[in-house]
């Protein structure tokens, strides 16, 4: 019975939660029930990877309705690699909250973290699910409200402006891509992904339908923060409590590329967007002015978290630009790199939430000297700031390999220039953490307590050994993206 | 042991050796002992291997498929074989010396340093066992980064700025250039695999097939071909030892080890024979040869005037291989073995020096090799080896490298062959004369010999390459089996 | 009737969405900010609603008497996205409120003036 | 307002028909116009509107904010309880149809369940809002 629920049962059981986490009011039952539901999430996505790639796609008709009537829930090969992602670093960052969430939370706000994250979780896993473009505007506001309500939750009184200011721009995209939906039923009068998709081809050229793709792609663009709709970013991530920040870099703006993919190659098909309309080529461009521009004030902040968090700007530039090639090969870099860049960038900040714990604050002046204190830590930062680099060995060489291949392969040179160079920028700003930790002497600043706490590293590492696993053994990955690569370009059974 | 085991034990020995340091860090001979210990076991391994390649044979080994189609592995063919040799038998010589010298000058990190001396070690293994273009490349850029703790050891700001020199140059060099010749390689042919006559035969045309040559050539940071050379004088703030092992043998072999592997397995010398875009290599091998010679004459410091001579002579070896003829390719793969055992003896004396008179300059060893014999007799040993002297090891190669040239009737090469030898001469035998002729200065403070693992490490090494062309039959044919 | 004046109903919404961009981009006060997200939202459910209506239909209740009916599912969908835009304005303004109260102002340019000053004095 | 005798009796007066008509809403949901939404509105109208008059720490007294954040969890957790009761029932996830064995009958079962839910959860929210606002405010 449980096998064929799953996909419901994916959702469902952290979205029920979420409001048990409410009733029973007791911070330690609600890390108890939040980190059973991540793992179970966790699991049911993994179940269902293999049973996709098993059996093929999976559909699942909510309330027994058959779609295109009733709400579907889809599991396909792109679907369920997300799905894996997202749950892995979901149940990988609810048992590291503890220490982390009881150190910089007051504690009447624990369980209310909790049911926030399952919350958060069950709308990322429910958008990524969906099989009806209405219900993922729901889960959309779903996640992002609780997104909104996490960032507020951190120490300092600019998360709250960086909350709001995420908010307000959140909610312009989630109401632009609603917007664009609403075009598409009136154009096609179904919600249904999979119906839409079919439908769409009669009504194809109808000026409807062109505003919605553009609201849809400014909508989606605004919440995966492509360039120039990413301001909202640097200071979300930089003020956000550690655990949450981890959880929000390494799963919800990949998301939100998943939503874009499906649009682009699901509903409206490669044939209009990039045969027909110069898509690809104003996502390469953005793409490019992102990566170039992100990484170089990367290099700049005095600040760990917002370093990262321009980094992150740059290396979802890396994830357009795959989407921007529109090849196999293209498209599989930005699935691969998607799931790549989730690890590498959970990785990295869930050890810099071991840091902000033990230093106060991840100030490039407090990290002076701090493999001292800290040799686990850093170790971990430099392994996830190669991978993150593109260091053969490591996940996020997997990615660059898929990306330069695509790039030479389309004909395209210069623009395989353009990604190692930029690699070049990311040895930069990662090589300032480690002459900071590694080769200064201690300042007045520098955290004296040791290292994290046990399960905050241990979790990390897991993290960090996942970055260099998947840098060796591609199965998972590679083989993933590439059959989500042959879904998108329709050339799957 | 199988070979196969053989293999991933020369690859296991130096990792878990570099976690057996770590975990007896505190316990300062212990650590050394486990040092001493890994380099004999990883020496023993290599040599087991000897006889199944000399045969002819090809041990394998192959632990994953990493990406479709392109696996991690591992095969020994003879080039490997000899890195392999010379890089694992020296690292036994250079651990005893490293022994004298970190403990002579009381350098503080001492375990970080062996912990990474052993993973540089591992890497060179990898590499030189790589089975394929990626795993060299994954061994290549971990080399890398495993040796940029050793440069940066002393953590003050001359050795950051080294440290940023030496990463930049590499890790820049290699991700710019090579990676993309790498996917280029692998979309025009389909494989990565070193194989024999090459892989991209009939895949592109000569214009293509040139810019890929260029990509290889300058991506291959680590064979210091010139405008990319500068990270190896910037090395040099490392402590010598790492001087010695690292930029004298495995690191700089690695990329002229590259190098070769490219020329020969990936692009083919017929190939390359074929088509006229390659012309231009031997102009910069030689232009990179006479260039830093003239460097290294100016030089004053001891081991930038010996860094920038490595330079020189590494391009020896880029330039052999890119002649193009077996010989001059047996000469380039020869001459990988003669300098090593050459270079790291020099390198050794200069850290003695060191050690014992505080000396870095080249116009403060007047009368030196007075109060240090052993010392100085081994660096006039190591030196006339480099210079081409007769029967020394490096007058081998270079005779391989003359007919070579000859054969390829490319007269520019011959020139640049005895010009260098000439600059060779003018750089290094005046600091023979100097030190055995000159009287010394005055107001130099008394004092001996280095501590005894140093000398007896620098002896050693100054043996081996007197004894190098008497015990040329291994070297020589793993050599020859190179070059076809 | 002439296209644009049948059409009215999208006029409505394009004013109403034009002015709801332009309150949020334009104003500096974070509630007025908040006023024009909702008014922009409201856009959204007029555009879905409009459409859904016939002159003339009735409630869609299924009965023999009515035949021409109004399309249910955009209102369905309107009210689910009437709820989601009061979670966020609820939200919105909560944040507002601790801004409110963290700064001493909800005006943008003072609160940034603040944080440029603490920086500062750092 | 707490001493204006005529607005304390018409309150007093007019809350239980408010209530009422809460009720009515709820119910009639299913033949016509209402629902939880529109029923869960108007039962927090009806305590803010005692708010009002009797002030908030009487309607703190009355309605506290536990039992607020109670009401918007166990709402919510009721409505998916349903849906996990179609599964147990053997059907799909909120699968009306099983909760019956006359499946309209079982329409109308889960429909009424889950208005109720959202009944509960939509007037704790609005209480929630309501705190929230009128609480603050004279701190500052």
């Amino acid at each position: 019975m449980t096998l064929e629920h799953l996909p419901a049962l994916q959702v469902m059981v952290p979205l029920a939660a979420a409001p048990l986490i409410v009733l029973l009011r007791h911070a330690g039952f609600a890390w108890a029930l939040a980190v059973a539901a991540s793992l179970f999430a966790f699991g049911a996505s993994l179940a269902l990877a293999l049973e996709v790639s098993r059996a093929g796609a999976i559909s699942y008709a909510m309330g027994n309705w058959p779609p295109p009537w009733g709400i579907e829930y889809r599991v396909d090969a792109l679907s369920a690699f997300v799905l894996v992602l997202v749950s892995a670093v979901g149940a990988l960052v609810a048992p590291y909250a503890r220490r982390s969430v009881a150190a910089e939370l007051p504690r009447e706000q624990h369980y209310l973290y909790y049911a926030v994250h399952c919350l958060c979780l069950a709308g990322l896993l429910g958008m990524t699910i969906t099989g009806d473009a209405f219900n993922l505007f729901v889960f959309m506001e779903i996640a992002s409200l609780s997104m909104y309500v996490l960032i507020a939750l951190g120490r300092d009184r600019r998360a709250l402006l960086a909350s709001y200011q995420y908010l307000i721009l959140g909610t312009i995209g989630a109401t632009f891509y609603v917007i664009g939906v609403g075009l598409l039923y009136l154009a096609t009068g179904t919600l249904n992904i999979a119906d839409l998709a079919a439908r769409l081809p009669e009504a194809q050229a109808t000026r409807a339908v062109l505003a919605a793709l553009a609201f849809i792609t400014v909508g989606v663009s605004l919440k995966l923060a492509l360039f120039p709709l990413h301001l909202w970013l640097p200071n979300a991530y930089a003020y956000a409590p550690s655990a949450a920040t981890a959880f929000l870099a390494a799963t919800a703006t990949k998301v939100s590329v998943y939503v874009l993919l499906r649009f682009y190659f699901t509903v409206f098909g490669a044939p209009l967007v990039v045969d027909a309309l110069p898509v690809p080529q104003i996502l390469t461009g953005l793409s490019i002015i992102a990566i170039v521009s992100a990484s170089l004030v990367a290099v700049w902040q005095a600040d760990l978290k917002r370093l990262l968090a321009y980094s992150s700007v740059a290396q979802i530039g890396y994830i357009t630009l795959g989407i921007g090639m529109a090849t196999r090969d293209g498209l599989t870099a930005a699935v691969v790199h998607l799931f790549n860049h989730g690890i590498t960038k959970g990785a990295l900040f869930l050890l810099v939430g071991g840091i902000a714990l033990r230093a106060g604050s991840v100030d490039f002046g407090r990290l002076r000297g701090l493999a001292r204190t800290m040799p686990l830590t850093c170790l971990g930062v430099t392994l996830a700031g190669l991978s993150l680099i593109g260091v053969p060995g490591t996940a996020g060489f997997i990615s660059k390999w898929y990306l330069v291949l695509g790039a030479i392969e389309a004909g395209q040179a210069w623009l395989a220039a353009l990604v190692v160079l930029t690699s070049l920028i990311a040895v930069a700003y990662v090589w300032r953490f480690v002459e900071a930790a590694y080769l200064s002497e201690p300042g007045s600043g520098t955290a004296v307590a040791g290292e994290a706490p046990l399960a905050m590293l241990a979790v990390s590492w897991v993290m960090v050994a996942a970055c260099v696993w998947f840098g060796f053994d591609t199965s998972f990955t590679v083989q993933g993206a590439r059959r989500a690569a042959e879904l998108m370009l329709g050339a799957a059974p | 042991m199988t070979p196969a085991q053989l293999i991933a034990a020369a690859l296991l020995v130096p990792a878990t050796g570099a976690a057996g340091i770590a975990l007896a860090g505190r316990w300062p001979n212990l650590r050394e002992g486990v040092t001493l210990a890994a380099a004999a076991a990883l020496f023993a391994c290599v040599l087991a291997l000897l006889p199944t390649v000399l045969a002819g044979g090809v041990p394998q080994l192959f632990v994953l498929e990493m990406l479709p189609g392109i696996a991690l592995g591992f095969r020994v063919e003879p080039l490997g074989m000899l890195f392999a040799l010379v890089a694992s038998g020296l690292w036994i010589v250079n651990s005893v010396y490293s022994i004298g010298y970190m403990r002579g000058n009381d350098e503080p990190h001492q375990t970080r340093f062996y912990v990474c001396f052993a993973l540089a070690l591992a890497a060179t293994m990898g590499i030189a066992f790589s089975a394929n273009l990626l795993t060299l490349f994954l061994f290549y850029e971990m080399l890398t980064l495993v040796t940029w703790p050793l440069v940066t050891h002393h953590g003050d700001d001359d050795a950051k700025q080294g440290g940023r020199l030496y990463l930049g140059f590499l890790l820049g060099t290699s991700i710019t250039f090579l990676l993309p010749a790498i996917i280029a390689t692998w979309a025009l042919a389909g494989t990565l695999e070193f194989t024999p006559g090459g892989i991209l035969r009939g895949t592109a045309s000569g214009s293509v097939i040139g810019g890929l040559l260029a990509l290889y050539m300058f991506g291959i940071g680590k064979a210091a071909l010139m405008p990319f050379h500068r990270w190896l004088p910037a090395a040099m703030v490392a402590p010598t030892p790492v001087s010695a092992l690292l930029h004298a043998v495995a690191v700089v072999k690695a990329g002229v080890f590259t190098v070769v592997k490219v020329v020969v397995y990936v692009f083919g010398v017929e190939t390359l024979a074929g088509i006229r875009a390659a012309d231009w290599l031997p102009a910069v091998a030689g232009f990179t040869i006479v260039a830093a010679s003239i460097v290294a004459l100016r030089s004053d410091n001891l081991k930038r005037r010996l860094a920038y001579s490595t330079v020189s002579q590494l391009s020896y070896v880029v330039l052999a291989a890119a002649l193009l003829t077996p010989l001059s390719v047996a000469g380039a793969v020869f001459h990988i073995a003669a300098h090593a055992v050459g270079k790291i003896t020099l390198f050794f004396a200069a850290g003695a020096i060191y050690t014992a008179a505080h000396k870095t300059e080249v116009s403060q060893l007047d009368g030196i090799g007075r109060r240090m014999p052993w010392t100085m007799g081994a660096f006039t040993v190591g030196a006339l080896s480099l210079i081409g002297i007769p029967p020394l090891p490096g007058f081998l190669s270079k005779w391989m490298m003359f007919q070579g040239a000859a054969q390829a009737g490319n007269g520019m090469a011959l020139a640049v062959l005895a010009l260098s030898t000439l600059l060779n001469a003018a750089y290094f035998l005046p600091i023979v004369h100097a030190a055995f002729w000159r009287a010394p200065r005055e107001g130099d403070a008394p004092h001996g010999e280095a501590p005894w693992p140093s000398v007896a490490a620098l002896v050693v090494t100054a043996a081996a390459t007197i004894a190098l062309p008497f015990a040329s039959a291994v070297p020589l044919a793993l050599a020859r089996a190179v070059g076809g | 009737m002439p296209a644009f004046a049948s059409h009215y109903t999208y006029w409505i919404t394009v004013l109403l969405m034009a002015a709801g961009l332009y309150i949020v981009v334009a104003r500096g006060n974070l509630v007025k900010k908040l006023i024009g997200l909702s008014i922009f939202q409201t856009s959204v459910y007029l555009l879905y609603i409009a459409p859904g209506k016939l002159i003339g239909g009735t409630a869609p209740i299924l009965s023999e008497a009515f035949k021409v009916y109004s399309n249910p599912l955009p209102h369905v969908l309107i009210l689910t996205a009437i709820v989601v835009g009061i979670a966020t304005l609820a939200l919105g303004l909560a944040i507002v409120v601790r801004i409110r109260e963290a700064y001493g102002s909800i005006e943008e340019d003072e609160i940034v003036a603040a944080d440029r000053d603490a920086g500062d004095r750092e | 307002m707490k001493r204006e005798p005529v607005l304390r009796v018409v309150g007093k007066l007019l809350i239980p028909y408010m209530l009422m008509f809460a009720l009515y809403v709820q119910f009639h949901g299913d033949f016509g116009p209402g629902g939880g939404f529109q029923a869960g509105v108007i039962t927090a109208a009806a305590v803010i509107f005692y708010a009002l008059i009797f002030g908030l720490p009487a309607a703190r007294r009355l309605v506290p904010e536990a039992l607020v954040e109670t009401m918007v969890a166990a709402g919510a957790f009721l409505y998916m309880a349903v849906g996990f009761a179609g599964l147990v029932l053997g059907g799909n996830y909120l699968d009306y149809f099983v909760l019956d064995p006359d499946p309209v009958a079982g329409q109308h079962r889960g429909i009424f369940w889950v208005e109720i839910g959202v009944l509960v959860t939509v007037s704790g929210v609005m209480l929630k809002i309501f705190y929230m606002f009128a609480g603050r405010g004279r701190a500052v």
